[in-house]
């Protein structure tokens, strides 16, 4: 039976139990005791009781029954000898699996041949595509698992329905006026909403998961001192026949270009995201509040990429001409370089932090303002010497949070910083971030499992580990912060 | 009885005036005000310039450049030996473009004999003519033999000539076009035969390595696709993940944790959603390459933190008094939920969902990983085939060396700018509209 | 699943376009087959994975596979490999449409942008800042040259084929270093002072980089400069003007071949795959007069050709 | 009502501490003590809520009115900091136990705050909501009935019943308090707790909350925070002053308004602080 | 301050309507009337504040008192919505008049608030925030000097004179209330609004403040907003009583407390209503 249809069923199931038990509860309300829940939470408690367990129990057993097959697999297979046809052993079980899951495609009645020879045109005028290396000994043992399967499914199958079944039947047999129905399906609710918000958390291990294998196996070849503590970024290319995946990964000039370049950014980003939010929250009338604020929140919706296109194709020449013009001659300013990186970005970020700083100076208790302005403080003292002051905390956390948004930025960085991995103070040249490298690591020609490309992931790794504690810190801040006023 | 005059009040002593500095205190004011206007304007401007620029370049993509010629749908051309009722292919692979050259030919007065000439006639109008005409007789075949008029697309670079793009004054060998093809457009165009078009295929067509024949049919249906995916999925679990945070976890720890968590995913570059996908859903989950649904799915779990954080503060939001109203009449915390503070959330909600589809619609890089940076030329019928988005689009335009895709670049971004900012000014509008002052 | 999946190189990704898209045009029983870009090793990595319905069948590479990618591949039931040579991608050095003509040997490069010199007998950070200070012959301007980053395989061309020829390996060992695996790295270092640019995107980028600055030199693909010869002016390299002819003739000395590797297992499975790589090497496709030569692709002579489409069709694998 | 009156009585019927048959005690607080996290916020508390008669319970801010209030119908479980200790009984059953369902107990001990607080929603969605969540109206006629009455009497129903669907946010405040009362009573509790509820009402608007509760009474227990001495004089019938999280005195109004035991009392009734 | 009492006094001869000689006018407000946008919330108030006398605002919630003390130094300016017509004159001047400036208006009539609004800020810091801005001080140990007066001034002097430099906001409630009024002090003000300042603190703070402002009153002109008519009677010399945005009633507090002429007021006063 097909996980398909079972689910169908358990739905079913599901369904007439609703019906039964906000039934069975209208009929038992007679009036004489107050009920405790209404009836149709009876009726979802009954429908719950019959899917939930059942749902869960078919996904453990499917589970469960692939790793028995797998294991099943393995130990039909025969022992394995140094001249063995097949690369490695999971090798071996997985060309079983695929082979079986190819014999599922054939008509039931097909008259198997025994060598994969005459097997390989029957499934391939299917559209099954298997291994060369797929030997003769492995369809018998490829038979036997479609059967093994099959019969694990249809345990499986009854098992969960009768499940279904009996959870149905607790339920409704559970049914009373002071039966506390209600409370136990808001009880599951509750579940079901602490699972969605631990999908966050999910999605942090799957990140880390998904980078730790290849960083472990970056950090056989590379070690990590020279990573995190090494100077110069040199991965050089592996070169035709040098067999060289010698070079150097030095995670300094990256991390230093991706601060300095954060920090440009801010520089652009913090004074005028925030003169605009004091602005906007204090002077501003509510009808040019109502169009600027917008407009400049359109900032925040361009894509990147194109960020990334004004940067190299109009501003980083204007700029370069401009230096020229400044000295006449020479331009100080490279067409490339972390100033005009770090100015479209900030010019990005300008949004973030004016909405971000809007609403904490908005938090700002009248009060505080009243007081100010009661004492003859005209409105520009009161919001430098009291406001801001006061929002301060705030404010930094704010801006650690848009830092870490700067430090993840790609795109822009790509065009307009250059990927050049230099280790210089000048902001007029160019230099590159940790993002720049993993993406050009991992989509360039580079040899895939040679550290050059594994490197991506321990960037990646050292990156998220960097955007973490910013963010811990910027929590921190703003939760002492708003203690301040509660 | 204040009713008597002011003059013959009891006059207060006025205290002498004390000196508090006021002219240059209200020079600062007045300065500090200026600093505002500047900040502002320094953001308008950008953006002003921004949004010309892009105009000024792309504009130009939504016209195409035509030629309306009288095509001879010559059965000794498309079937010489008369077999297509026997085999269809035939239809297929007949010579189409010869069609089109000969009707060309005919017009601009060449004589077919003449060969060098003939010659000269290469690349002046698209390739995409062979599917073009071969669509027109495989859905009728009844029109072989007949005369009709067909707008076929110029190539590209005689697009980019006639939209007065290509520099005449280069040496004629290192031009894309040749100044026989020039004047030849030129006589074209005097006699209204060539002109320029709105340009539908932009919008239809998949991807093509001819820039006439290119559009973003393909990335606009798995740019929905994905957004619809978003929605269903990220909507959903966003708004239960910021319920339970807000109005049922306890401070502590793990509430903690997941606030560190949700908070730096929205900070996390957004590459990295890229590798998770790639981990997680294809090889590990084994799902289809260059899909929409994967690339929705890694999308969503990008745009979640963005639709918590903007939930949870619209919650927030949602007055304490409605809570214990609803509480104080026997409401269970589930119900005061789901009856009162999520109805009166939802604009906020909404809001922060639409601006987190705006961002995910403009989202690149972890799309690269999941293979859909990609050519795709079919419609992906469902979200599992392969399919691409808009962004990619541009992304990959952005990367051709033909100088006629820059333009459709421009246009692509234009267009995904008029999506996102409708999205933006629809959340705008929405937050306006609902906003409460409780 | 019913449709080709390609993956890999973005250089040979124009021209895998090219051909899908005919390919799509002239077997409508076949649907377009998908060509991903995102580098050959990120091809490959796909490639290797396995076999079956959720791998892809075909890698695009600019480079050939390494032994080590063939051995994960192994590893990981992926044995049987067809390796097909397509043509060569020129590399060529052009300079804004206005500029002066340039003629360039692999020792002007190596000069120009080597992270060290040998001067005076002592390995010193290279002094050169003009061009004319490398050679007289050559302009008057700030050197800045656009070089392709280290993510390129065009890079490892431009390393083996002008900065490793243009090197005088001799003066270097005089210098006191005697291992030749550190003079080779000597010779192939570039400097990082800002003279010489990495660029980690596509060509259209390096175009922009000349386009903003008019004294740059940058390097391209033969294919795009060819598309963009109305504003870039090619540098002849030891006196050869590179072209299709010259490049082919190997006269030219910088070029490098491109591959795709197709999974032989996937063979009669996935239809329209056998269609698709014979269309791809049939003449009409890589042929000197096909429009893949006409974007740019340096035709390999006919006899290699002759020989690629005879190996594919005996089914050698690697 | 009428049954559980009767069977509260015999609960009664033994009860040493109250005089008077009718006295009966509904609500009883037992060494209640409430603690927002470390802060101790009310001490000891021992008080009688007693059938269908007002409780006001006054003191100077901050004293632990509103808190105390809270505890008996379990609103402090809202607050994450607040932790209550000893016993507090509604009709003899401790409402802390295990047992007790706190929105059961909630519906039996219904709850008018200081701010009208209307549902963003119509008149008549806001007094259904009650009913509708427990189930009270099988039928739309029954619902209709119940708003009806409870409008009715909250004495508000003159004034809405042309516009039972207009916003109930839409009313005066006086109105929507009422309509707060209305809604409170469609759900027929036995214990109506009121903190403050003509504190942001104007004078007439007052005049008819006080009126109503007086009506209220014969078929209600009802317990009132007010800062206003008057008001309680007014409508109580029993008085709890409250000081710094203590109970400094209870008894009846007129004996605490004339002649309170506790010099604080006395302060505090005549102005001298608060 | 002397000086000015005896000038007053001279212009004070011949004042036909005051009895008392020492009864200068010092604020007025002529038929004020103020809108919150179309609603109208105080109507055609007159409204004489006299000099070194504290005048008490008393009436029922929202009846327009805040509204009115917002008036007396343009803090209402600050609400977008708000409109002011009719006259207020300081000093015979015209508050509202172009020559006027409403920053140096402020400087001469302070402001307190009724919750405690210290700057998070050190002590000093708060007191030395008003003197500062307008630089009243040219040394530090003038500034030092202020400081000191002000919080001695406020009855507060000796409670933080040790811990200077620690946060404002740490004090108690009613400590945090003297600190604020010692920040309205240390700008030398002529007249000091103080809206309902007791409110939130507890009895003891309110005695303590309430004592400080009888000092005080020896040399500023106090309005004070409270709800509470005991304190009115206990801190105020005049009365004035608003409802419903009129004032109903103004005159000597003795008198208003004992004999008052208008229904409104004595059921006020009385807990009729309120
Ligand atoms: N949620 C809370 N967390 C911490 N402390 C609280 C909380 N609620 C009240 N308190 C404190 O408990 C004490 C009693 O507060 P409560 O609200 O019961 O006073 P009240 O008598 O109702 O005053 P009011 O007349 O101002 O309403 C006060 O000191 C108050 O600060
Ligand atoms: N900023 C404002 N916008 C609109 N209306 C306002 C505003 N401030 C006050 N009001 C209204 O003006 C009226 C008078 O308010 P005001 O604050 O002066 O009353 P009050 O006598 O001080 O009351 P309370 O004793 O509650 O402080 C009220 O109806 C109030 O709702
Ligand atoms: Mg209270
Ligand atoms: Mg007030």
């Amino acid at each position: 039976m097909s996980s398909m249809l079972v689910l169908a069923i358990v739905a079913a199931i599901g369904v007439v139990a609703f019906f039964i038990g906000r039934q069975r509860a209208v009929a038992q309300d007679n009036g004489s005791v107050k009920p405790h829940s209404r009836a149709h939470y009876h009726g979802w408690w009954a429908f719950l009781l019959a899917v939930l367990p059942a749902l869960l129990l078919l996904a453990v057993w499917n589970i469960g029954s692939s790793v028995y097959l797998e294991r099943h697999i393995h130990a039909a297979l025969p022992e394995r000898t140094a001249d063995s046809a097949v690369a490695s052993e999971a090798l071996d079980v997985s060309l079983v699996k695929s082979l079986a899951r190819g014999l599922r495609q054939l008509d039931a009645n097909t008259q198997l041949p025994a060598s994969f020879a005459e097997l390989q045109p029957l499934l391939a005028a299917k559209g099954v595509a298997l291994a060369t290396d797929t030997q003769d000994y492995m369809i018998p043992i490829a038979v036997e698992a479609n059967a093994v399967q099959d019969r694990l499914g249809l345990v499986g199958a009854v098992v969960t329905l009768v499940l279904s079944i009996a959870g149905a039947f607790y339920a409704l047999r559970q049914v009373a006026p002071r039966a506390r129905a209600r409370n136990n399906v808001e009880r599951l609710m509750l579940w079901g909403l602490l699972a969605a918000s631990t999908i966050a958390i999910l999605t942090t291990v799957g990140i880390v998961l998904s980078m730790l294998f290849q960083t472990i196996q970056f950090f056989d070849s590379v070690s990590p001192a020279s990573f995190f503590f090494g100077t110069v970024w040199d991965p050089r290319f592996a070169a035709a026949g040098s067999g060289g995946s010698q070079g150097q990964f030095g995670l300094i000039p990256l991390l230093s270009g991706t601060l300095y370049i954060a920090f440009v950014a801010l520089l652009v980003a913090v004074p005028v995201g925030l003169m605009s939010a004091v602005y906007m929250a204090e002077y501003a009338s509510p009808k040019v509040r109502s169009v600027v604020k917008p407009a400049l929140e359109l900032l925040a919706g361009i894509p990147t990429i194109v960020y990334g296109i004004f940067a190299v194709v109009t501003l980083g020449p204007f700029l370069r001409d401009l230096s020229a013009a400044l000295t006449g001659g020479s331009p100080f300013i490279q067409g490339q370089s972390i100033f005009t990186a770090g100015l479209v970005m900030g010019v990005m970020l300008i949004p973030v932090v004016s909405s971000l700083s809007d609403d904490i100076i908005t938090a700002v208790p009248r009060a505080m303002r009243d007081g100010s302005l009661g004492l003859g403080a005209t409105r520009s003292e009161t919001i430098k010497r009291v406001i801001l002051p006061a929002a301060l905390p705030g404010i930094v956390g704010a801006i650690l949070l848009t830092a870490s948004r700067a430090i993840g930025e790609t795109m822009i960085v790509v065009l307009a910083a250059g990927v050049a991995a230099n280790l210089t103070a000048n902001p007029f040249e160019a230099m590159t971030t940790i993002t720049v490298k993993i993406v050009n690591q991992l989509t360039g020609d580079l040899e895939f499992n040679s550290p050059q490309t594994l490197v991506a992931f321990a960037l990646g790794i050292t990156l998220f580990a960097l955007t973490l504690v910013m963010n811990i810190v910027a929590l921190y801040i703003v939760r002492k912060y708003r203690e301040q006023y509660e | 009885m204040t009713d008597i005059p002011l003059d013959t009040m009891v006059r207060a002593a006025a205290p002498a005036r004390r000196d508090i500095g006021l002219k240059a205190r209200y020079a600062a004011e007045r300065r500090f005000r200026i600093y505002g206007v500047l900040a502002i304007s320094v953001g308008l401007a950008f953006l002003a310039i921004m949004l010309i620029t892009i105009v000024s370049k792309g504009y130009t993509a939504f016209w195409q450049t035509t030629v309306t010629l009288p095509i001879n749908f010559d059965e000794k051309i498309i079937d010489p030996s008369n077999k297509r009722a026997t085999d269809p292919d035939v239809l297929i692979k007949a010579n189409y473009p010869k069609l089109a050259d000969k009707a060309l030919m005919a017009k601009l007065g060449i004589d077919p004999a003449n060969k060098p000439m003939a010659l000269k006639l290469k690349g002046f109008l698209s390739e995409g003519a062979r599917v073009q005409l071969r669509d027109i007789v495989v859905a009728d075949p009844s029109v072989i033999g007949t005369t009709r008029n067909v707008d076929i697309l110029a190539a590209a670079n005689l697009d980019s000539a006639f939209k007065g793009q290509i520099d005449l004054n280069v040496e004629e060998a290192r031009r894309k076009v040749s100044d026989q093809q020039i004047a030849w457009m030129n006589q074209l165009k005097g006699d209204g035969t060539m002109a320029e078009h709105f340009n539908k295929g932009l919008f239809t067509y998949g991807a093509s390595s001819r820039p006439e024949t290119s559009g973003m049919g393909v990335a606009i249906i798995g740019s929905f696709y994905m957004m619809v995916i978003v929605l269903l999925l990220a909507l959903p679990i966003g708004v239960a993940a910021s319920i339970y945070l807000e109005e049922f976890a306890k401070k502590n720890r793990f509430t903690d944790l997941i606030e560190v968590n949700i908070n730096n995913l929205a900070a996390v570059p957004s590459i990295v959603f890229g590798l998770l996908g790639l981990a997680v859903f294809i090889n590990f989950l084994g799902m289809p390459r260059s899909a929409a649904f994967v690339g929705g799915l890694v999308l969503t779990l990008m745009t979640l933190p963005t639709i918590i954080i903007a939930t949870r503060a619209a919650l927030a939001a949602v007055p304490p008094s409605i809570r214990s109203a609803a509480l104080g009449l026997g409401a269970s915390k589930m119900q005061m939920v789901f009856q009162h503070i999520l109805p009166l959330a939802a604009p906020g909600i909404l809001t922060g969902t639409i601006i987190g589809l705006a961002r995910a619609l403009g989202e690149t890089a972890p799309l690269l990983l999941i293979g859909m940076v990609a050519f795709v030329a079919d419609y992906p019928k469902t979200p599992f085939d392969p399919a691409t988005a808009l962004p990619v689009q541009i992304y990959m335009w952005a990367n051709e060396a033909e100088r006629a895709f820059v333009e459709r670049m421009s246009g692509a971004i234009i267009i995904l700018l008029v999506f996102l900012m409708a999205m933006n000014i629809t959340a705008i509008v929405l937050r306006r509209r609902f906003e409460r002052r409780w | 699943r019913d449709q080709i999946q390609v993956a890999g190189s973005s250089t040979v990704l124009p021209y895998a376009k090219i051909v899908a898209e005919q390919f799509g045009e002239t077997f409508t029983k076949f649907k377009t087959p998908v060509v991903e870009s995102g580098g050959s090793g990120a091809g490959i990595k796909e490639f290797c994975k396995g076999v079956g319905e959720d791998t892809i069948d075909i890698a695009n590479s600019s480079r050939p596979i390494k032994k080590d990618e063939i051995k994960s591949c192994a590893d990981a039931g992926v044995k049987d490999i067809q390796e097909v040579r397509i043509g060569y991608d020129g590399i060529v050095f052009a300079t804004d449409i206005k500029g002066p003509d340039w003629a360039l040997v692999p020792a002007d490069i190596y000069k120009a942008l080597a992270a060290k010199l040998v001067v005076d007998g002592k390995l010193v950070d290279n002094p050169n800042t003009k061009w004319s200070q490398v050679n007289p012959k050559l302009p008057d301007w700030d050197i800045a040259a656009y070089i392709p980053g280290e993510k390129h395989g065009t890079r490892e061309v431009f390393e083996t084929k002008l900065l490793d020829a243009g090197c005088d390996k001799a003066a270097i060992k005089a210098t006191g270093i005697s291992d030749d695996k550190e003079i080779g790295k000597t010779c192939i270092a570039i400097r990082k002072d800002g003279k010489a640019v990495d660029i980690d995107g596509d060509y259209t980028e390096t175009l922009a980089r000349i386009d903003s600055n008019k004294t740059g030199v940058g390097v391209f693909g033969l294919a795009f400069y060819e598309n963009n010869a109305d504003k870039l002016k090619v540098a002849s390299v030891e006196d050869v003007v590179p072209s299709t002819e010259t490049i082919a003739s190997g006269k030219y000395p910088v070029s490098r071949p491109l591959f795709f590797y197709v999974k032989k297992a996937h063979l009669g499975v996935v239809p329209g795959l056998k269609e698709y790589v014979e269309f791809f090497l049939d003449d009409q496709m890589i042929g000197p007069e096909s429009p893949l030569a006409e974007y740019g692709l340096v035709s390999a002579p006919d006899a290699e050709r002759q020989s690629q489409r005879d190996a594919f069709a005996a089914g050698k694998t690697m | 009502m009428n049954i559980m009156t009767e069977q509260s009585l015999e609960n009664a019927v033994g009860d040493k501490m109250n005089a008077k048959s009718n006295e009966v005690i509904k609500m009883r607080g037992d060494k209640v003590g409430v603690f927002y996290g470390e802060k101790q916020a009310l001490f000891d508390v021992n008080l009688d809520v007693r059938l269908n008669q007002v409780t006001a319970l006054i003191g100077p801010s901050g004293c632990g009115k509103s808190t105390f209030l809270r505890c008996l119908n379990r609103m402090n479980d809202t607050i994450d900091s607040a932790r209550v200790t000893g016993k507090i009984t509604l009709d003899q059953e401790d409402i802390y136990d295990k047992s007790i369902d706190v929105v059961e107990l909630r519906a039996r001990v219904g709850m008018v705050f200081q701010k009208p607080n209307p549902f963003p929603k119509s008149i008549y969605e806001n007094v259904a909501y009650g009913p509708r969540i427990h189930g009270l109206a099988k039928r739309k006629a029954d619902m209709d009935q119940i708003v009806e009455s409870s409008l009715k009497k909250a004495a508000i129903w003159n004034e809405v019943k042309d516009r039972l669907h207009e916003p109930g946010t839409g009313l005066s405040g006086g109105q929507q308090q009422r309509l707060c009362i209305a809604r409170a009573i469609a759900v027929s509790p036995e214990v109506i707790l009121m903190d403050e509820p003509c504190s942001a009402l104007d004078p007439i608007a007052t005049a008819r909350v006080e009126e109503l509760i007086d009506e209220l009474r014969q078929n209600y227990t009802i317990v009132i925070v007010t800062h206003s001495m008057q008001q309680a004089a007014r409508v109580s019938q029993r008085t709890a002053m409250f000081h710094l999280g203590y109970l400094v005195e209870e008894g009846a109004t007129d004996k605490m308004f004339t002649n309170p035991d506790d010099k604080r009392t006395q302060d505090y009734i005549t102005g001298r602080f608060g």
